[in-house]
């Protein structure tokens, strides 16, 4: 079967007044119908820029290029028209920040029907009966009340919700999730995490949940993509990720995270900074200079190696690995 | 929402009473003022003398403000002559009681300024999302490099040259005097031609901020275009900070008028007004300061609902802190 | 470790029944209600919570940054509850502040030097010379490389902005230094860094921490004791390991379980649904009785109408519920 | 295309005039300067103005005694006010009193009517409130013979009946009540002229329509009165707005450049003078009389008329009397010498200019800076080298502080205009009467400072009784002034009393030499008329109203 | 608007005759070689009048600027930084300044002081100074809200440091703004004044008032009215790129 979505060697740079910024850097990525698939990476390191490249919403200043297949399509080759006919219709978007991603000026409920009513898949009372359906569905009690309040009327957690919900007006086959609980409490990041993976499961959606937070990507996602500086270095299924990471980053990440049961020493962590793209790319692996791994080979670049099924990792250690582990 | 009227006209008294106490101030400061006369010695005769008004009317001045009290008696005639509308008498016009001489020329100017308000903001909209959704095309920079010349040529320029086209030129319009609605387009014109300029270079950039707003990515997101972007969100939201310039555009032209007023010989209160100013009609010039600034608070008002009609945040927050 | 280190314990600020009412157009907010607490000198606390649930303002009432509606505060013995602006300056030297959000708590028109170097500038401590020459010593200190001494705070990445702040926090010299969320906006590489280092600091300046967070995680690596607070009300206390190995609340118990983390066996599963139903009330309208009651999987009639005080369970473990 | 409402160049039944100002409605008891539209055909008094001097009006003969003191009015059967009721002698009784008595004399902001141009008996001690308005020397003798009597000989009264300043004596109907203010509306005023008013907004527009009971025959069918700024004028004559409007200096050139208007294009003399007085100064070096006649020397008054106004003026020779009417008055005219006048300021003890104060210049500021004064300033400055300084005032400002002294290292002069047409008009009525109050300015440079300071204190009393200031003011002046200058002045009083031509020639002629001021120049006013208006005599007496009498008005 | 000030700096420099120096032979001439821009009804040279007037307009300009920006700022950031009854009590106090019909304000107060510089410099500056607390009490209420300032407070600082050290120079992006636009909308509000008759003292020229003089002779001497206005013009719509520009800048920034 043929991937819903699938993204080869994306590229994508910005140009702002004299620099150029590097923030994809040969992307590839499959997303299976149905399945959830979480991107993770440091700030900065191009997630959204991947998935607001899928949507094409990145404007006039990127220049995009590479091959976002959908459904058979070539998105990039898509007319504006054609896209907009999938934009929000065959895939829902929802972001971080839900307060500044609605306008205050309007009610929750007149922004909720504007993906059908932009669409023409129904009139504006028939989608607000469906809004009305949703935002029950989707834990929000006493729907119809809340339909006619503003945005800042509610808290975080009720508002990612009402993105949810909004996201789902038009049954999309891909919800791409930017960050969806980065902004909430713990609790309710733990509800609306549920939540999501419900509707998902329910639903048959694809999901691709972009995170910095390695241990929600695991809770939500079937297969992970670590993302730094651009690249894709390590895709591997949520199960393995404690057991098997190839990449040295993968692996610090894991270290520098502060957990309930470790001991009180000092975490480990990455040193140095985390690749500024707007300063041009290293020739080899990007990871390299933080790298507490580095060997003379990592000056060329490590392509995706495979490292086990539904495993692959850009790092010339994985390659040994692999060589070691299954000769 | 009745709250916050409630404290803005609470505001509002306040400031009214600071203004005429302003003005009265001035008013008695004014060398020669008829606030300061001396009514013991010479008698009210000797006073009307002196500022050459005649003594029936002297009379009724002292009556008015008890001339012969102290200082916060005559301020409070003043304030509760101006409350009860008792106006004072005018000096210039003494024939003709002041509340009757408001009445006449106060629409006149009033609604010239609104007119010209009106039709500032309708054509700046326009031009604003014309040259917004062309950001930096030559459509874009010709109509603000017009706009913004529009702000640098003074009213009164305009007034000539648009009597002079339409006038002389075309013989479409009268230039002169006040018989109806034909009379009011060049003033109207006049007056709206320099806001336009002001008013579409400020909306061209709010909209254009307005369109780089996280919730119209979300608009877009959504399946939306520009169309969608523009009149469903970015041009409601950008009203709102034009509601900001447009407030004291309006209090500016509650006086901006007077040039225009001459200009035009229309009967409105700017006209009124200047006389009084340059004749020293100490009464009318502190009724009509004072009715002024009362318009000028109520348009104040006026633009802080509209501020709650188009913003909900202020609406339901009870319009709290600051702005 | 800080917590087995014998110490006197002197008391560095104390809290006695502090209450903050805001007054917004809706209603009366109730911020903080009825706390009482003790800030030692050695026993660091960490402070839990959901957001809106009072942390903030507990800590800036501490900072005598907002005046409590209620209630009365000690600064070193002192009570400075209505001490005046000027006569509060010498008691503020003991306490520092270090916030969330490193980039607009730094002044952003002064450089990172002057930053670092501006509370002894305020309190008049030595000359310029001196001045400069402790604030390289600080910069050091937080591991910052001096060239960046020049640099405004927006030329710095987060993690160093965080640095700066705890570099001018630590500039007078304090005994205590209350850190808002200090860690939560960055990285995890680098919030690994910056928890590193405030527990060197930790160790080798003898500092307390008021540490809020809402990750239990990250406050067990700091904290001896942490207070856990709901609604404006303190529901649990004790030490950091009672309260995170045998959580006597209800409400601390679905925090921690809400917690996504990686154990030896794993990542922890998503809780599932019914621990975590129920609607948070409107913090302007709290219901009678206890706050928790409309999330609560034990409320009983008892929870409605009476609110549970703190009382110790355990030893040193203090619990505002019913059914504990 | 539409055209215009206006095209009232068109409309050969209808006038429209350009008019910068109302002054202050209709009502012929008040004065304005500014405009005087009730003379010009809403009011028709005993005689009217003609293109050949005065016709009969409301009178069809009129007698006089030998000695022109007492005047007998026959009056015309037919006339009516616009009300239908009969105009009467009665009629012209209540009027008159009504002008004269001081409890209606001053209302609206204007000045009272000039009653006191005409002497009738009593009439000074009623506007004093010596006497009873009753007591007026004026009387019906039956209902259409009225008679005045006078207390001094007056052979021009009928000339200066027709002045539109003595509009006051138009006759007014008993009937109606004018001590309301508002019987000046449009819809409540009542009239004896060709027309009446048809509807009026104040500083806007009038429109007089025919008054349906006047005797004789009417012109036109509308008269329409615009208001407005002067530099709209040109704009609106162009546009067809208007029939008859004044210009701007500014415009003349245009309007003669362009053929189809400088056809249209006269200049209408005035009898305005605008001129400089000089200022009290603790400094008297304005008093040494070489001085002033450099300081007159130096200023190029035939420049000013012909390049700074357009041509728009003449050159000014005497404060009072306009030359045009007068030509003996120029045989005192200074010339302008420059080389003369720095010799005599050489004599004077200011060779070069050295050592002479600061000359300050105060305008009164109505809108714009006054250029004539700046060229003044300039020319005295070029051709004296001395310090001039230009002074701009508020004219509320400046009025309030005219009399103010200026310091010792200072001289000035105050701009001033006078606005006369017979120089009989202007002679002093006694002593008394011309040191106490109004023209007393022009003699206070000869006052010692500190008597001067005297002087400003008792103007500035608010306490004082108008009238005890003003006999403490005369007395003042008639103790300190010099003897010579005191005879001239009564020369002038024996002149008036006896109406005498040749005392009153002497007057004026030592005019120049006895007062402290500069003539400068007088006005024409340019004024564009349609060709096709006819019939329209030139108003030199005031400044704004160019067609004297509106009811000899055609177009063709 | 560099070239501007420049200009207005250096009059007595650049001006080829005496701005008040009258030629009575050369009264109305059209542009020649001679007088660049012609000659007035005195015969004074408008290049010269205009270099001058832009000089007038500069002081005025600024001055009032001036004066707005101290008044403004003390009180704008007092209110703001203080908050309650404080802020409520200036605010009423603004709000009533704002009330004040501006130009009969200006009016009354230059026919009770009189003419003068200093006059008008108040009278420009009387009312405005009110949108300048407006704005600079604003951005202290945002600033306020700001980390460092609690850090600030928390540090001991007085009130006064933080309002001069802290709030001052982080309001100044919008300040400035204010001020680049405030400059030319004083240049108008002055020539609105000389306009009508209330301007700067002749003989010394002020643009306002050769524009109205310019506009009466326009049909007879066009190049009277155009040389000012067209300088003017070009002078407010510098400043408003300026302003622009600044504005931009501090855009660009704050989204970075
Ligand atoms: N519109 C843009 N113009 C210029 N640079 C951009 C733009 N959008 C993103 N970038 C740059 O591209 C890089 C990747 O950004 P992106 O937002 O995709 O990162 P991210 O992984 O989503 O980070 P975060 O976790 O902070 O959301 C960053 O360096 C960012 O600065
Ligand atoms: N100045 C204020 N005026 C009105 N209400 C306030 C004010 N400051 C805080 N509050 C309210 O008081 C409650 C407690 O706020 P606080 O900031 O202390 O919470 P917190 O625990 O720090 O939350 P977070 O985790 O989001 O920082 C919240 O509901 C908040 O809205
Ligand atoms: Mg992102
Ligand atoms: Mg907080």
């Amino acid at each position: 079967m043929a991937p819903l979505l699938n993204i080869s060697d994306l590229k994508v740079t910005f140009h702002a007044d004299r620099t150029v910024v590097h923030a994809v850097n040969g992307v590839d990525l499959c997303v299976d119908a149905g399945r959830a698939v979480a991107i993770v990476g440091e700030s900065g390191s191009g997630k959204s820029t991947v998935m607001m490249a899928v949507m094409r919403l990145l404007g006039r200043r990127a220049h995009v290029s590479g091959r976002i297949e959908w459904d058979g399509q070539d998105l990039l080759a898509l007319p504006e028209r054609a896209m907009r006919q999938i934009r929000g219709r065959a895939m829902g978007m929802i972001f971080q920040n839900p307060s500044s991603y609605l306008n205050p000026t309007k009610t929750i409920g007149e922004q909720m029907i504007e993906p059908v009513l932009f669409h023409r898949i129904a009139s504006a009372s028939a989608a607000r009966r469906q809004a009305v359906q949703l935002l029950e569905q989707v834990g929000i009690p006493d729907p119809e009340q809340r339909l006619r309040l503003y945005p800042f009327e509610l808290s975080g957690g009720q508002l990612q919700r009402v993105m949810i919900a909004m996201a789902l007006m038009t049954r999309p086959k891909l919800l791409i999730a930017d960050e969806p609980t980065t902004a909430l409490d713990v609790t309710v990041q733990a509800e609306v995490l549920v939540l999501l993976k419900r509707l998902q499961r329910e639903l048959g959606m694809a999901l691709v949940f972009i995170t910095h937070d390695l241990a929600v990507a695991a809770q939500v996602a079937e297969e992970i993509y670590v993302m730094y500086g651009g690249f894709i270095l390590e895709h591997l299924p949520a199960a393995e990720l404690t057991q098997r990471k190839a990449h040295p980053y993968l692996r610090g990440l894991l270290g520098s995270i502060p957990r309930l049961d470790g001991p009180r020493t000092p975490l480990p962590f990455i040193p140095g900074q985390p690749l500024d793209t707007a300063r041009g790319l290293p020739e080899g692996c990007v990871f390299a200079d933080r790298c507490a791994h580095r060997m003379s080979r990592c000056a060329q670049r490590p392509p995706m190696i495979h490292v086990g099924s539904g495993h692959r990792a850009a790092c010339w250690l994985a390659e040994e690995e692999v060589t070691q582990v299954w000769p | 929402m009745l709250r916050f009227v409630a404290q803005r006209v609470g505001y509002m008294i306040i400031s009214f009473f600071l203004v005429s106490i302003i003005t009265f101030w001035l008013m008695k400061a004014a060398p020669g003022s008829f606030l300061e006369l001396n009514l013991t010695v010479g008698g009210v005769n000797a006073a009307a003398q002196s500022i050459n008004v005649s003594p029936e009317l002297m009379r009724a001045l002292v009556a008015q403000y008890h001339l012969d009290a102290p200082w916060y008696v005559q301020y409070w005639s003043y304030v509760w002559g101006f409350l009860t509308l008792h106006f004072g008498y005018s000096m210039e016009f003494p024939t003709t009681p002041t509340l009757q001489l408001i009445a006449r020329t106060f629409p006149v100017s009033f609604s010239i300024a609104i007119l010209s308000v009106a039709l500032a903001v309708v054509v700046s909209i326009a031009a604003g999302v014309m040259a917004a959704i062309r950001e930096h095309s030559w459509l874009d920079a010709s109509t603000m490099f017009v706009a913004t010349l529009g702000t640098a040529i003074p009213a009164y320029v305009v007034a000539v040259l648009l009597a002079l086209v339409f006038g002389v030129w075309l013989h479409w319009l009268p230039v002169i005097g006040f018989q109806g609605p034909r009379y009011y387009v060049l003033p109207v014109l006049s007056l709206a031609i320099p806001m336009i300029g002001s008013l579409s270079r400020y909306m061209r950039n709010s909209i254009i901020q307005s369109l780089h707003a996280e919730y119209i990515v979300a608009v877009y997101a959504k399946g939306g275009g520009l169309r969608d972007a523009i009149l469903r969100h970015a041009l409601k939201n950008s009203l709102i900070p034009l509601v900001t310039v447009v407030g004291p555009h309006i209090a500016g032209l509650m006086m901006g008028t007077v040039l225009i007023e001459s200009m035009f010989g229309l009967p409105g209160m700017g006209q009124v007004f200047a006389t009084a100013a340059s004749r020293r009609d100490y009464p009318l010039i502190m009724d009509s300061t004072l009715l002024y600034s009362v318009v000028i608070m109520l348009m104040n008002l006026l633009v802080d609902l509209l501020y709650g009609i188009l913003d909900p945040r202020i609406r339901k927050r009870g319009y709290a802190e600051g702005r | 470790m800080a917590m087995t280190r014998p110490r006197q314990a002197t008391e560095l600020a104390r809290m006695e029944n502090l209450v903050k009412v805001f007054r917004t157009p809706k209603g009366s907010l109730v911020a903080c209600d009825h706390i009482s607490l003790r800030l030692e000198q050695g026993t660091s606390l960490g402070l839990v919570g959901e957001s809106g649930s009072g942390k903030t303002t507990l800590v800036r009432i501490l900072l005598m940054l907002e005046r409590p509606t209620s209630g009365r505060v000690w600064l070193n013995g002192v009570e400075v509850t209505r001490l005046s602006e000027r006569r509060l300056k010498p008691h503020r030297r003991l306490i520092q502040f270090v916030a969330q959000d490193p980039y607009s708590s730094l002044f952003p028109n002064l450089t990172v030097g002057q930053n670092i170097m501006e509370p002894l500038r305020v309190h008049k401590v030595g000359r310029a010379q001196e001045r400069m020459q402790r604030a390289m010593e600080l910069m050091e200190r937080v591991g910052l490389s001096t060239y960046h001494f020049y640099a405004y705070p927006h030329e710095l990445s987060g993690g160093q902005q965080q640095r700066v702040a705890i570099a001018r926090a630590l500039a007078l010299s304090p005994q205590a230094v209350v850190l808002d969320e200090a860690v939560s906006s960055l990285d995890v590489s680098v919030q690994a860094q910056i928890l590193n280092l405030l527990q060197q600091l930790k160790d080798e300046m003898g500092l307390t921490y008021l540490f809020i967070s809402h990750n239990l995680a990250v406050i067990r690596l700091l904290c001896e004791m942490t207070a856990v607070m709901y609604m404006g009300r303190i529901v649990e206390y004790g030490k950091t390991d009672d309260v995170l190995h045998s959580p006597s609340h209800p409400y601390t118990r679905s925090l921690i379980a809400s917690i996504p983390s990686f154990t030896d066996r794993g990542v922890t599963p998503l809780p599932d649904l019914s621990s975590l139903a129920g609607e948070r009330p409107s913090p302007l309208r709290l219901p009678p009785g206890c706050a928790y009651q409309t999330r609560c999987p034990l409320v009983s009639e008892r929870c409605r109408a009476e609110r549970p005080e703190l009382r110790e369970v355990a030893s040193g473990q203090c619990v505002a519920c019913h059914h504990a | 295309l539409p055209v215009t409402a206006a095209a009232s160049a068109d409309d050969k039944t209808s006038f429209a005039m350009y008019i910068i100002d109302d002054g202050h409605g209709f009502d012929p008891g008040i004065i304005s300067w500014e405009a005087y539209q009730d003379s010009i055909g809403i009011f028709e008094g005993l005689v009217k103005p003609g293109p050949k001097g005065p016709r009969p009006g409301i009178a069809v003969s009129w007698t006089h005694s030998k000695d022109y003191k007492t005047w007998t009015f026959h009056l015309r059967k037919n006339a009516k006010f616009s009300n239908g009721d009969p105009v009467t002698a009665q009629c012209f009784v209540y009027s008159w009193q009504r002008a004269y008595s001081p409890s209606t004399a001053v209302r609206d902001g204007g000045s009272s009517a000039l009653t006191n141009e005409v002497p009738v008996v009593n009439g000074a001690a009623i506007r004093a409130g010596e006497k009873l308005p009753q007591s007026l020397g004026v009387k019906a003798l039956d209902d259409y013979t009225f008679q005045v009597k006078l207390e001094r000989p007056d052979p021009n009264l009928i000339r200066d009946l027709t002045l539109p300043t003595e509009i006051w004596s138009a006759p007014l109907d008993p009937k109606v009540h004018m001590f309301k203010n508002d019987w000046m509306q449009a819809d409540k005023i009542v009239s004896d002229g060709p027309y009446m008013l048809k509807s009026y907004t104040p500083k806007t527009q009038a429109v007089l329509v025919p008054n349906p009971y006047y005797y004789g025959k009417v012109n036109l069918k509308q008269i329409v009165f615009l208001y407005s700024a002067s530099q709209n004028a040109l704009l609106a004559y162009k546009s067809g707005q208007l029939d008859a409007a004044l210009l701007q200096s500014t415009d003349i050139p245009a309007v003669k450049a362009d053929p189809s208007l400088s056809k249209d294009l006269h200049f209408f003399p005035t009898s305005v003078q605008y001129t400089l007085q000089i200022a009290p100064s603790q400094n008297t070096t304005l008093q040494n009389p070489l001085v002033r006649k450099a300081l007159m020397m130096a200023i190029d008054r035939k420049t000013i008329a012909e390049k700074v106004l357009q041509g728009a003026a003449v050159p000014a020779y005497e404060y009072f009397c306009p030359t045009w009417l007068d030509p003996w008055i120029t045989q005192g005219a200074v010339p302008y010498d420059p080389a003369q006048a720095r010799k005599l300021l050489a004599q004077a003890g200011f060779p070069n200019g050295k050592g002479f104060p600061t000359l300050v210049i105060r305008v009164p500021q109505v809108g714009q800076p006054d250029v004539v004064a700046q060229a003044v300033q300039q020319m005295w400055e070029n051709n004296l080298h001395i310090n001039v300084k230009y002074d701009g005032e508020e004219a509320g400002q400046f009025y309030s502080t005219i009399g103010q002294q200026l310091p010792a290292n200072e001289v000035g002069v105050v701009q001033s205009s006078g606005n006369f047409k017979y120089p009989q008009l202007l002679l002093p009525q006694s002593l008394d009467q011309y040191l106490g109050t109004q023209y007393h300015s022009l003699y206070w440079g000869y006052l010692p400072p500190d008597v001067y300071q005297q002087v400003h204190q008792l103007d500035t009393n608010q306490s004082l009784d108008p009238t005890v200031r003003a006999k403490k003011e005369a007395a003042l002046y008639k103790k300190y002034l010099p003897k010579n200058v005191l005879d001239w002045i009564n020369t002038g009083v024996k002149a008036y009393q006896t109406n005498d031509d040749n005392l009153m020639k002497e007057f004026y002629l030592k005019h120049e030499q006895n007062v402290f001021e500069f003539p400068i120049y007088t006005p024409l006013e340019p004024v564009l008329i349609r060709s096709d208006v006819k019939g329209y005599t030139p108003n030199d007496f005031l400044l704004t109203v160019p067609p004297i009498w509106l009811n000899d008005i055609t177009r063709q | 608007m560099a070239v501007v000030v420049l200009v207005a700096l250096c009059a007595g420099w650049l001006a080829p005759y005496d701005y008040q120096q009258s030629d009575f032979m050369a009264t109305y001439q059209g542009p020649s070689w001679r007088h660049w821009l012609g000659t007035d009804g005195l015969g004074r040279d408008m290049l010269s009048r205009i270099i001058w007037a832009l000089r007038s307009a500069c002081i005025v300009g600024f001055g009032a600027e001036v004066v707005e920006l101290t008044v403004g700022v003390l009180i704008g950031a007092w209110a703001g930084y203080k908050g309650g009854w404080i802020d409520n009590l200036l605010m009423r106090f603004v709000d009533s300044v704002y009330a004040l019909p501006s130009l009969l304000f200006s009016i009354i107060l230059v026919v009770i002081l009189g003419h003068g510089l200093w006059v008008i410099l108040i009278a420009v500056s009387a009312t405005s100074w009110v949108g300048m607390a407006r704005i600079v009490r604003s951005q202290a209420l945002t600033i306020r809200q700001m980390g460092y300032i609690d850090a600030a407070r928390s540090m001991g600082a007085s009130t006064f440091t933080i309002i001069r050290r802290y709030i001052l120079p982080n309001a100044m992006g919008p300040v400035v703004v204010a001020i680049t636009f405030g400059i030319p909308g004083n240049m108008m509000t002055e020539a609105g004044l000389s306009l009508i008759g209330l301007g700067i003292e002749p003989p010394t020229p002020d643009l306002g008032t050769l524009i109205s003089e310019g506009q009466q002779a326009m049909f007879s001497y066009p190049y009277l009215l155009l040389g000012p206005a067209v300088v003017f013009a070009l002078t407010l719509l510098g400043f408003t790129f300026l302003g622009d520009g600044i504005r931009d800048a501090f855009d660009t920034k704050a989204r970075s």
